[in-house]
């Protein structure tokens, strides 16, 4: 008696895909959304060529992680309010699946966007071209690892949970993510070896990916004693 | 077909910060049989149903699914029961023919994802998403799955909240068949029922005046 | 009497039905000077127009880039003016009018900043730079996505007009002001790099063309809001009689 | 029969700020976002002091606004999910002043602790003593306007209750009052005159005041039509 | 007491998308009466409240209000009228006290708010946060309100949803005696009523097969 509600990881992100994607224009709308941030930081820091070209790496990530904080509130805390959670939390299989099913949904609709799209934002932050590819693989890599620490997150500070120490403590984990991902791209600016901290990002994919959705089974499973 | 039993419950009791919720529960179910929880609001019938699928644990007591401790049959269990709550888990923005499908058995046709919504009375809804449908549209969404579930316990709770007559009677009327198909229920409801026979068990609250 | 007048006139102008009616006889004439101005002025200004003294020919994508830039930003006006009408004075037709502006000043921003951007490259060396006017550019094509966003948001056609409408207007007091804005902004931190208003007065062979393509495209912009404005009364008003009348019609032709 | 419910300015302003305290993970989202981005800042740029005293007013307005944006979103959403926006809209008196009310709970819960908050962020980007001043006053007054842009798109929004759609409408609006509040900062810090450009945030204030609250009532009176 | 006109409704129509959602609705209510709205779930009764507490706009037709048309005495009618909807305006993480106070008149004493509370049966929970309350107690929230309003007119759409039998027996006697002091008010409701006398309205659905 398989059941849909406990399909596992392609129902779920199918499921989530489809409620952040109701028409076209949310398809386009993380684009623009990325795109408006980061027309934000030369009007509010220096216009100047060269010197957004020295931070572009930076804030490129600092977008990442931005964007990531900004949105992952919400992967959890929607399915709480309308019932679905405990309709997941019934399922007899393994939360892992579905879980990694929203992860993954989340980095479509935020990560991959972001990482399409930042050549787009290296042309206007003036950043030299052969750290574009290095560019990419980081954001690719590393937005995933955002998505799935951010998760862990969301599912602590379930509304009045009372996660919010919680919450402190898995945000801290962010740093070591962005300083990698942003020495992979600067490495890649200053001409020496950007292979070692990519490499560093997948191993941290790696373990986020074991472990991340164990802390969020656990999470879930308190929401409902709040 | 022989009576089985398939739920046991022994003296469950529910603690919330040391104060029992109700008097201890025992109760027993077989293949057929509907149980209705009454009490009054805030007796413990909501509390009663998340012990039971598992997403709140007894302070004391034990269940037995088909004569199993529930920790043996974990996977058994849950894949074999059915819940609606007060929440019914539909999905505002997907409309009403996705949010169906979703929550349905995942090889249910669509034939009869067409029957069930034309059962509940949404076959012109289909493609409406749920935020724009009146509050008992919307329960029926929920209980649609009714008629496309698979699974032979169900715990309804509340289940004619926000129903017209005529949605209450065809929400019967599924019991009804569920029942003589040798299925079983717990349900609670504040309404009488017209159709059903159940045998109902009254949630004592334990509630000492403060 | 004279009052009465009036707003028979006025009435009569916000309904579709006779916006419908007057454009089926307007659209050709629209339609003829439209093309012919923008193959004249596509014609004299890539074959004739004499190349740049320092850009040599790839200054010629001006002839592009001038008019969408210029009507782009007309274009924003005309659409919030029409849902502030629209607001006021509850017409309908000029919801109509804003909602068929949104998509086509998309579309003219988009090109005046990817024209732009093409030839940024050439003479300064980079796509893009942080100057007042491409900002507020940018600025005008996330005010025009947003009005075109926000519709998907409301059920209810009224609704939705009502919502772009404030966005709209919201927008025209913004534009304005991150135009000086930023032109401040910049002019503190550092003296501008590239500054196109004192651009080297044009000759009148390469102005011209310029002229030519600016009405042209001006011409353009009329002709494609009309043909859109027409769309979206069929689609709105597809249960009044009139329009039943004309579908008859169309089929009874064929 | 003057009803509480319609009790205007000052019965919005407490209740909100009551249920903000309540929610003690909105109160301290902000925070940990203040506290935590700025710290990534160093991470993600480079550490040395000069360079980050000349990133610091623009990176502390980047801040405000997205803290501001991040919150204003449930302005009004959980209101209009529990039902209390309806009988917010059945006061018999103006909503002007129960939307002023939302608003400046609103502002004394972010923008305030920010304002305050600054200083510290200061120090930690070597900002020179002389725009601490300047900086304080123009978040003050920034942030207000910020608040009261926010609460339109937020309004605007209200069926959808979307982040990026929200962002997407409200980032352009938001642009102005980033450049000459970063400008304020910048102009202290280079020994200029920097009233001049706090007196154009004082203006906007003002206009922000008298037309913001006409657009939100408008958008809020829409929101059943979603 | 003479019966007063209070409410006069004209030829009431309302349109979405360009369908007719009812039937054009033509009414009468006087001081003292009571009107009970029905139809099926989504024939339009939370609608029909939404027009006549003006958040949606009627297509055609017009409200009176004791003999003004709406637009003249807006002041006069919002201060006089209570609603209570499907969302109950119930903030769940302020207590109960909080939220009853917060949602009754301006000099409602401290008496009254106990009073109310005690009347609902919520009076040992004045101070728990309202989403710790099952479903029922959190509508005995909302419903509080009915002792300690001063409005003429109750706009009720389901009130007696989720309320246990103990709990709509004293909805319904607050009902009755708001009747007999001479006020009057519109209600939906699937179940049927015990005590109440009520004339009854039947909203039909326009609806055509589509
Ligand atoms: C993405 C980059 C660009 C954008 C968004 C942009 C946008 C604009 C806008 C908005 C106008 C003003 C139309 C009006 O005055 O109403 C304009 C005019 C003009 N642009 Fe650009 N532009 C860009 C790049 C360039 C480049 C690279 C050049 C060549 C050096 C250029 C040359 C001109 C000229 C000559 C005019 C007309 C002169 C004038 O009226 O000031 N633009 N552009
Ligand atoms: N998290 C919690 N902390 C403390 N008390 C709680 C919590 N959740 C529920 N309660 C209390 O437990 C009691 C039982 O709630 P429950 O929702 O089970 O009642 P119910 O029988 O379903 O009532 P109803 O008929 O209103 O649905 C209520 O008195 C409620 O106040
Ligand atoms: N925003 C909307 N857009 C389109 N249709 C809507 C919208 N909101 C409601 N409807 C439709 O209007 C109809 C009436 O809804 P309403 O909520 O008034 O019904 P109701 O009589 O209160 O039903 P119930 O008994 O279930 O509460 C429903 O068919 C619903 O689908
Ligand atoms: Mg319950
Ligand atoms: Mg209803």
């Amino acid at each position: 008696m398989y059941n849909y509600l406990s399909g596992g990881f392609s129902a779920y992100l199918y499921r989530d895909l489809l409620l952040g994607i109701r028409n076209k224009t949310d398809l386009v709308k993380p684009l623009i959304f990325f795109l408006l941030i980061s027309a934000l930081v030369p009007l509010a820091i220096a216009p100047e060529a060269e010197r957004l070209a020295q931070l572009a790496p930076g804030i490129i990530w600092i977008l990442a992680v931005l964007a990531t904080l900004l949105s992952v509130e919400r992967l959890f805390s929607d399915d709480l309010q309308d019932g679905s959670l405990e309709q997941m939390l019934l399922s007899p299989n393994m939360l892992i699946l579905p879980i990694l099913g929203k992860i993954a949904a989340h980095w479509l609709m935020i990560g991959l966007p972001l990482t399409l799209l930042s050549p787009l934002i290296g042309i206007w932050f003036s950043l030299p071209v052969v750290a574009v590819i290095p560019m990419i693989l980081s954001l690719a890599l590393g937005t995933a690892v955002l998505s799935l620490i951010g998760a862990v997150g969301a599912a602590l500070t379930l509304p009045r949970q009372g996660g919010v120490l919680l919450a402190l403590l898995v945000m801290p984990l962010y740093m070591p993510v962005l300083i990698f991902g942003s020495a992979t791209i600067q490495s890649a600016v200053d001409g020496l070896d950007w292979t070692a901290p990519l490499a560093i990002l997948a191993a941290f994919l790696a373990i986020a990916i074991a472990l991340c959705p164990l802390a969020i089974n656990a999470g879930l499973r308190l929401a409902k004693n709040g | 077909m022989a009576a089985t039993n398939i739920l046991k419950i022994d003296n469950l009791a529910f603690e919330r910060n040391d104060t029992l919720l109700f008097e201890p529960v025992s109760l027993q179910l077989n293949s057929g049989e509907a149980l209705h929880i009454e009490g009054a609001n805030g007796a413990g019938k909501t509390t009663f149903f998340q012990i039971l699928i598992n997403l709140l644990e007894p302070s004391a007591g034990s269940i037995f699914f088909r004569g199993q401790t529930f920790s043996k049959c974990r996977y058994d269990y849950l894949s074999d029961i059915l819940f609606i709550g007060h929440q019914s888990g539909v999905k505002a923005t997907l409309s009403v023919e996705e949010n169906l499908r979703w929550m349905s058995p995942d090889n249910t046709s669509a034939e009869k994802i067409a029957l069930a919504l034309q059962s509940v009375g949404l076959e012109h809804y289909a493609n409406m998403p749920c935020y724009r449908l009146s509050a008992g549209q919307h329960r029926r969404v929920a209980l649609a799955r009714l008629v496309t579930t698979t699974a032979s316990l169900w715990y309804l709770d509340e289940p004619f909240a926000a129903l017209d007559k005529q949605g209450v009677a065809f929400i019967e009327g599924c019991m009804q068949q569920h029942l003589n198909s040798g299925g079983a229920m717990v349900f609670s409801s504040h309404q009488d029922l017209v159709k059903i026979e159940a045998r109902s068990y009254r949630l004592q609250s334990y509630r000492e005046v403060m | 009497m004279n009052l009465h007048l009036q707003w028979t006139w006025f009435h009569r102008l916000g309904s579709p039905r006779w916006f419908y009616q007057k454009t089926q006889r307007w659209l050709p004439w629209l339609s003829f000077i439209m093309l012919s101005l923008l193959v004249a002025g596509l014609v004299w200004g890539l074959a004739y127009a004499p190349p740049d003294a320092k850009q040599g020919n790839s200054f010629r994508i001006i002839y592009v880039h001038v008019p969408a830039s210029v009507v782009a930003l007309a274009g924003y006006y005309l659409m919030a003016i029409a849902g502030a009408v629209g607001l006021i004075w509850r017409i309908k037709l000029s919801y109509m009018l804003m909602r068929s502006a949104a998509p086509i000043g998309a579309a003219l921003t988009f090109i005046a900043l990817v024209t732009g951007a093409i030839w940024g490259k050439p003479t300064w060396g980079a796509y893009w730079v942080w100057d007042a006017r491409i900002t507020s550019m940018l600025i005008l094509l996330f005010l025009y996505i947003g009005v075109m966003a926000l519709r998907h948001t409301y059920s209810s056609h009224e609704a939705a007009d009502k919502a772009s409408a404030i966005l709209g207007l919201v927008g025209m007091v913004n534009v304005p002001i991150i135009y000086k804005s930023v032109d401040w902004w910049q002019t503190l931190h550092q003296p501008a790099t590239i500054k196109f208003t004192g651009a080297p007065s044009m000759h009148p062979d390469m102005f011209m063309p310029l002229v030519v393509m600016i009405v042209g495209f001006y011409a353009f912009y009329a002709v494609s809001l009309i043909l859109f404005t027409r769309a979206e009364i069929l689609r709105r008003e597809y249960r009044a009689s009139w329009v039943k009348q004309l579908v008859t019609d169309k089929l009874a032709e064929k």
